[in-house]
């Protein structure tokens, strides 16, 4: 087993890399919207929101790929409008991005939820004294305090992109370059005799990555924890 | 610029329903623990919505019930010293010091900010994280806040309670700057009298979510009904007095309607007005004028009634000149020099025995 | 349709992977070929996917796609056959004769790893199989399905069943296993592996797959892996 | 389509809860553990540890299984000891639980970990002072206090485990009865041509399951953030 | 049961270098906001581990840096109530208060925590959360919560900060009967001299995380030393007296070893010696022996020394018997007097003037 890597693997890696990285960054502002409001508001219909945040997690992958693809693919009414604004997500990175995205997005949701629910509402309220209306709030007080939760949800929804594949490949397919990520890669490897080997090489990377993931984010925690002074001695 | 409140609003536990008128100057809110004082404090900070009501500063309505009006806290710009602190964790205790100024029209004033931070002794906690702080110094740091956030109304709860006094006797001046140079009312709530005698014009005595005694501090004070309420101990009156001179062995001569006194520390200019605060208790009273006492503040009174409360004590209210105060003296002692009213005798006030924190300049009180 | 200098993109049941590559080595032609499950690039190819090329694994699925008129119909072919053998754990004993007995005596209380009976190709035609020799009934209850055929393979290999139905292919390449019978192909449905153009993708570089594709040089290569080609003997 | 579901959905969705139950129930102990750890104690390796434990979420589901096969089959070397135990996990529903608890792990464990990083410390040291022991202290004021972060990752967990697909039929099949969830059903018939009608019903069945899951939930959050003062006025 | 702490830490900011021996009785530590007394207190309790140094309650070593040992805070057994609080948020009150109880011998003790929550005022809590208590009541539960877990030693970090004097008066005899009867000592930080000198046996003056002045009250109070250290309005003496009777008007009368005083509100036992606290400013100087005066506490005394400072005030350490105190006057009264060592004169004590607070049963107060 050597890791040296063929040109198809290291397009899995970085595709992965690509999608994940835009999977994250375009959930994680939905996601901080969705967690304040499931944590700080109180309306009717919020248990219905909030089992809507949690679908992609409850439906079997293939079913929220299925359903990407009937609403964002070429003919799917969300993709009709987009495609006419020059955005096409079916079997393209994007549409890659855009399920890894969804499927992390109930992680990263409980993640900062959980966060924002632990904020001191006295601290927003001294904040409000002081003259900071609700953003300049948010902006200053609750979103440093909640730095935990929105590392943990990135953590969280990294790594789910890194490893998301039921959606993806019935959404985008598992074409090389284009929609091919690591797991889809794996998968490959492993619907042939001898593949093995070769599924481990990948395993094995996104393993490393993953590793450098969450030790970049535990380093990041530790920072973050002294910053907003979890850390303080008793 | 005037502050009116009136409001009524249900605790499970508790009913509040409080109105009171606060002028310029400080009013402070005094009642036992549990009265309702951070309640109705938190109410005019926009922080609780009461039931009922109305809340209003200068011409601006800041709620009212009725026309379903409740400003936000942003809007108020009104500082508030919590009992809590409430210190941002996440910002050193300089960003803290600063946070209002952002949003404060005409934003920071440096030298101001500087002032602020080496009276309360913060200039070497400035880098330092709230988490680490003392119980004191985090109160240091919330008071340095509000006050730099330029408010049109400052509520301050208890904001002295973990501070000793050589700390509160160099703050004090600065707060009475704050209300008479830059006209920011005042309302403190404290347990301590001494502090509440020292600062406060208006004086509002809570007690279960009532307001039981309101008025001008003086007034209250030296009413005897006050006495059961702020504590045998506390219990006292506010004089004006005038500064006549100040000599320069330290002492100044003040003079009162019915007589003079010699006082140390005073600090406000020949000419001005301030106000001594007399506590029933520092005050002795002699038939005859005394002689070769360590004392010169001997004033001849005229008595005007005796109180009898429970216990050994009696609570006789004087008359010297246009001044009314009160001495706290033993039954026995009453009885023995036959104290009626429309006697006259001589009050004997210890000089040193008025507190230095005492002596409020009325205004122009240059810090010390 | 794709421009003729693009790769021809080919959408493949991911139990062609070895030996397709293996028959598209040498032939000069641009390709990226997606591997997946027959019924999700059926779906995929009818919301548009960027396919030209489709060869699945399973007949109903190329029906499906020929009756809503997703591929060419002139250009359907039957690719490739494969047969069904039943393999053990290295080192089994061959079966003789194949009946209900002789299957549950080997089985004894252990499982027979199949494809899913009603959803993976492999399966199916295993269904098929032990309906066309009564034991249907019997084997039923000590089934072990799997979403895919290699999946099945790993359960035998790993010693999890001491029989599995698997394709010739499959097992050929696996050293863990060993085709302890061979499943008489007149009990079950032809194993076909239907080939076709992508409806609108009629041009040169596809074409030139297709043609490729039925030469003798790649059918060497699928007999190679273990495939038939169709109408030889298998 | 109608909801009169057939034996098998029944049986498919009562297998569902009763897996996604035990698989709470069994990773949530060793869930708190971990994020207990993780969230309090500083020790080389802690990132590694931290990384581990994101595993199933980076890896594809299929190799996750595959690995569960390895470790916990009848012939991986846990399992042989479980075995001598009296311990089956292959091809049984116990074994589904085990794989959608471990699929579940890691979000459970940050869930749970981001909640006892809120925890002021000065309360336990308050704690400590009236004579509470490290146990007891734990039992009685991280506990509870952290009630909300186990209560999301409860959902969290049962969510995940109420649609894995992946890991679950790699490692145990699809056994009808036994293994086959509601997610295993679905696929089989998401593969069948015109198989969408009884695999929407089956979705539906699921979403419901969800909704009521997370309803409760919310009504429990709502309960515990009152009784641990989170809701308490400004 | 004696406590011995000599510890030393760094802080960035702060050297704290602490030495001081704690006998039975209360010992308050007093200092300026940021000296380091919460730290210290907190390396008692176990929840600070001091860079060196040794701790030991009698013959239990806490914490000795050289040896390596370091009891943990849950096995010390010592009481502490917080300068913040930090009762638990999901306990109800009650909840709160038996908390320390279940890990204590002997448990629960129901009547002793009947008396407790009564003498508090907390019948009305137990069942409510702490967040929706005010600032007093969650001192108070606080308090309730140490207390309960019957400790063999109490720290006390202001406790009392947030409550009325009415409230502290209701308190102080409680305090004082866990400390003679139940015989905890106690570790007190207060800015309050008048709790200080009430309750202490003993007081650490700190500065800078520095000891800066120790020993027993009476001799740390009446050292001219203390004087800047603790303010002037507070400085002042503790004369031990034997309580001679108690009259029918509610007067008992002292015998000191100088002379007889009259006090109201002494609840000590007849034949018992109590402490009296004499401020300083609460002392007038007399050359003559005063007449028809509303006080009857005037003892004759001999000028020991004058002790000049800044400002118009003058120190006058005087002894009455074997009884050593301070008078402080102004410089002008001073001369006038010709006072001088030696000198003998007649100190006139304001019978009310000294704090009811200020008078510390020795033994068998029974709580009022
Ligand atoms: N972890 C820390 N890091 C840095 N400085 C600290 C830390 N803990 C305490 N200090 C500093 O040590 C000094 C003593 O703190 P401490 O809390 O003991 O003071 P204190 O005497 O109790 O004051 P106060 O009366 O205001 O409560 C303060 O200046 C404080 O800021
Ligand atoms: N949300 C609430 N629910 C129930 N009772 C409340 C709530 N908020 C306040 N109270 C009660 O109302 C009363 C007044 O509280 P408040 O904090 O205004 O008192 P306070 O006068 O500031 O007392 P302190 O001097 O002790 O701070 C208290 O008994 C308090 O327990
Ligand atoms: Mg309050
Ligand atoms: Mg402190």
């Amino acid at each position: 087993m050597t890791l040296g890597l063929g040109e198809a693997e290291w397009a899995a890696l970085t595709l992965s890399l690509k999608v994940s990285a835009w999977a994250v960054a375009i959930s994680l502002p939905p996601a901080v919207a969705v967690a304040w409001v499931l944590a700080r508001k109180r309306f009717p219909g919020k248990a219905l929101l909030s089992a809507m945040v949690h679908l992609p997690l409850v439906l079997p992958p293939v079913v929220t790929g299925y359903l990407l693809l009937l609403t964002f693919g070429t003919n799917g009414f969300v993709g009709r409008v987009l495609a006419d604004w020059g955005i096409v997500l079916a079997f393209r990175w994007t549409g890659a991005a855009l399920a890894a995205g969804i499927m992390g997005f109930p992680l990263m949701v409980r993640a900062i939820r959980l966060a924002i629910e632990a904020v001191d509402p006295k601290l927003e309220a001294a904040a409000e004294t002081l003259g900071a209306g609700r953003a300049a709030r948010f902006r200053t007080v609750t979103l440093p305090l909640i730095a935990p939760g929105i590392l943990a949800g990135v953590v969280l929804g990294f790594a789910k992109a890194m490893g998301e594949f039921g959606a993806t490949i019935t959404f985008v397919a598992n074409i090389p370059g284009e929609t091919q990520t690591l797991p889809s890669a794996v998968y490959a490897f492993l619907q042939v005799p001898g593949g093995e080997a070769a599924a481990i090489r990948l395993v094995v990377l996104a393993i490393v990555v993953a590793l450098g993931a969450v030790l970049v984010s535990e380093w990041l925690a530790r920072r973050v924890a002294r910053r907003i002074g979890q850390e303080a001695p008793r | 610029m005037s502050l009116s409140v009136e409001i009524g609003h249900r605790f499970p536990g508790l009913d509040l329903d409080v109105a009171f008128e606060a002028g310029a100057g400080v009013t402070a809110l005094f009642g036992p623990s549990g009265a309702g004082k951070s309640s109705v404090v938190n109410a005019i900070a926009g922080l609780l919505r009461p039931d009922a009501g109305r809340i209003a500063l200068a011409d601006t309505v800041l709620f009212d019930a009725a026309q379903g009006v409740h400003l936000p806290a942003a809007r108020r710009r009104i500082g508030y010293v919590f009992q809590d602190g409430r210190l941002f964790p996440h910002m050193r205790v300089g960003a803290n010091i600063e946070y209002g100024a952002r949003f404060a029209p005409g934003g920071l004033d440096r030298a101001e900010m500087k002032r602020v931070v080496a009276l309360l002794g913060l200039e070497a906690l400035l880098v330092r994280r709230p988490g680490t702080l003392s119980g004191g110094e985090k109160q240091r740091v919330a008071l340095a806040r509000a006050w730099l956030s330029r408010p049109r109304l400052l509520l301050m709860d208890e904001p002295l309670a973990a501070l000793d006094e050589p700390r509160k006797d160099e703050i004090f001046p600065y707060l009475e700057r704050l209300r008479d140079v830059a006209q920011v009312p005042i309302v403190y709530v404290s347990h301590n009298l001494a502090e509440v005698a020292r600062l406060a014009d208006d004086l509002v005595v809570m007690q279960r979510g009532q307001v039981v005694l309101s008025g001008r501090a003086e007034a209250v004070l030296s009413d005897p009904k006050a006495l059961p309420l702020v504590g045998i101990r506390e219990a006292g009156a506010i004089l004006p007095a005038h500064v006549a001179e100040h000599g320069t062995d330290g002492l100044s001569r003040l003079t009162l309607s019915g007589g003079e006194l010699l006082l140390p520390g005073v600090v406000a200019p020949e000419g001005s007005t301030i106000r001594l605060r007399v506590l029933a208790q520092d005050v002795l009273l002699s038939k005859a004028a005394p002689e070769g006492l360590s004392s010169h503040n001997v004033l001849p009174v005229v008595v005007l009634a005796l109180h009898r409360g429970m216990g050994p004590g009696v609570a006789v209210q004087l008359r010297a000149g246009e001044d009314v105060f009160l001495a706290r003296i033993t039954q026995r002692a009453a009885t023995e020099m036959g104290l009626e009213p429309g006697m006259t005798c001589f009050a004997i006030l210890n000089a040193t025995a008025i507190p230095r924190g005492s002596i409020g300049g009325a205004a122009g009180v240059s810090p010390g | 349709a794709a421009r003729s200098d693009a790769p021809v993109t080919i959408f493949a049941a991911a139990s062609l992977r070895g030996a397709l590559e293996a028959a598209l080595d040498g032939s000069g032609i641009d390709v990226r070929v997606s591997y997946g499950g027959s019924g999700t690039m059926a779906r995929q190819l009818a919301q548009g996917a960027p396919a030209e090329v489709v060869i699945l694994a399973n007949v109903a699925w190329m029906d499906w796609l020929e009756e809503n008129g997703h591929i060419a119909v002139s250009t359907r072919t039957d690719l490739l056959g494969n047969r069904l053998v039943l393999v053990g754990p290295r080192g089994a004993a061959d079966l003789g004769e194949l009946n209900a007995d002789t299957l549950r005596e080997r089985l004894d209380a252990g499982r027979l790893a199949v494809g899913h009976t009603e959803a993976v190709p492999a399966g199916i035609y295993a269904r098929e199989w032990m309906q066309a020799g009564g034991f249907w009934d019997a084997l039923r209850p000590q089934l072990a399905e799997t979403d895919n055929v290699r999946a099945a393979l790993a359960l035998v290999s790993r010693g999890e069943a001491p029989l599995g139905v698997v394709y010739a292919s499959d097992a050929q390449a696996d050293p863990g296993v060993r085709v302890l019978a061979r499943i008489d192909p007149d009990l079950h449905t032809p194993i076909v592996y239907p080939m076709a153009l992508v409806t609108g993708a009629d041009n040169d570089g596809a074409r030139a797959v297709l043609e490729h594709l039925v030469s003798k040089r790649a059918g060497d290569a699928f007999v190679a892996h273990g495939f038939s080609r169709v109408g030889d003997a298998p």
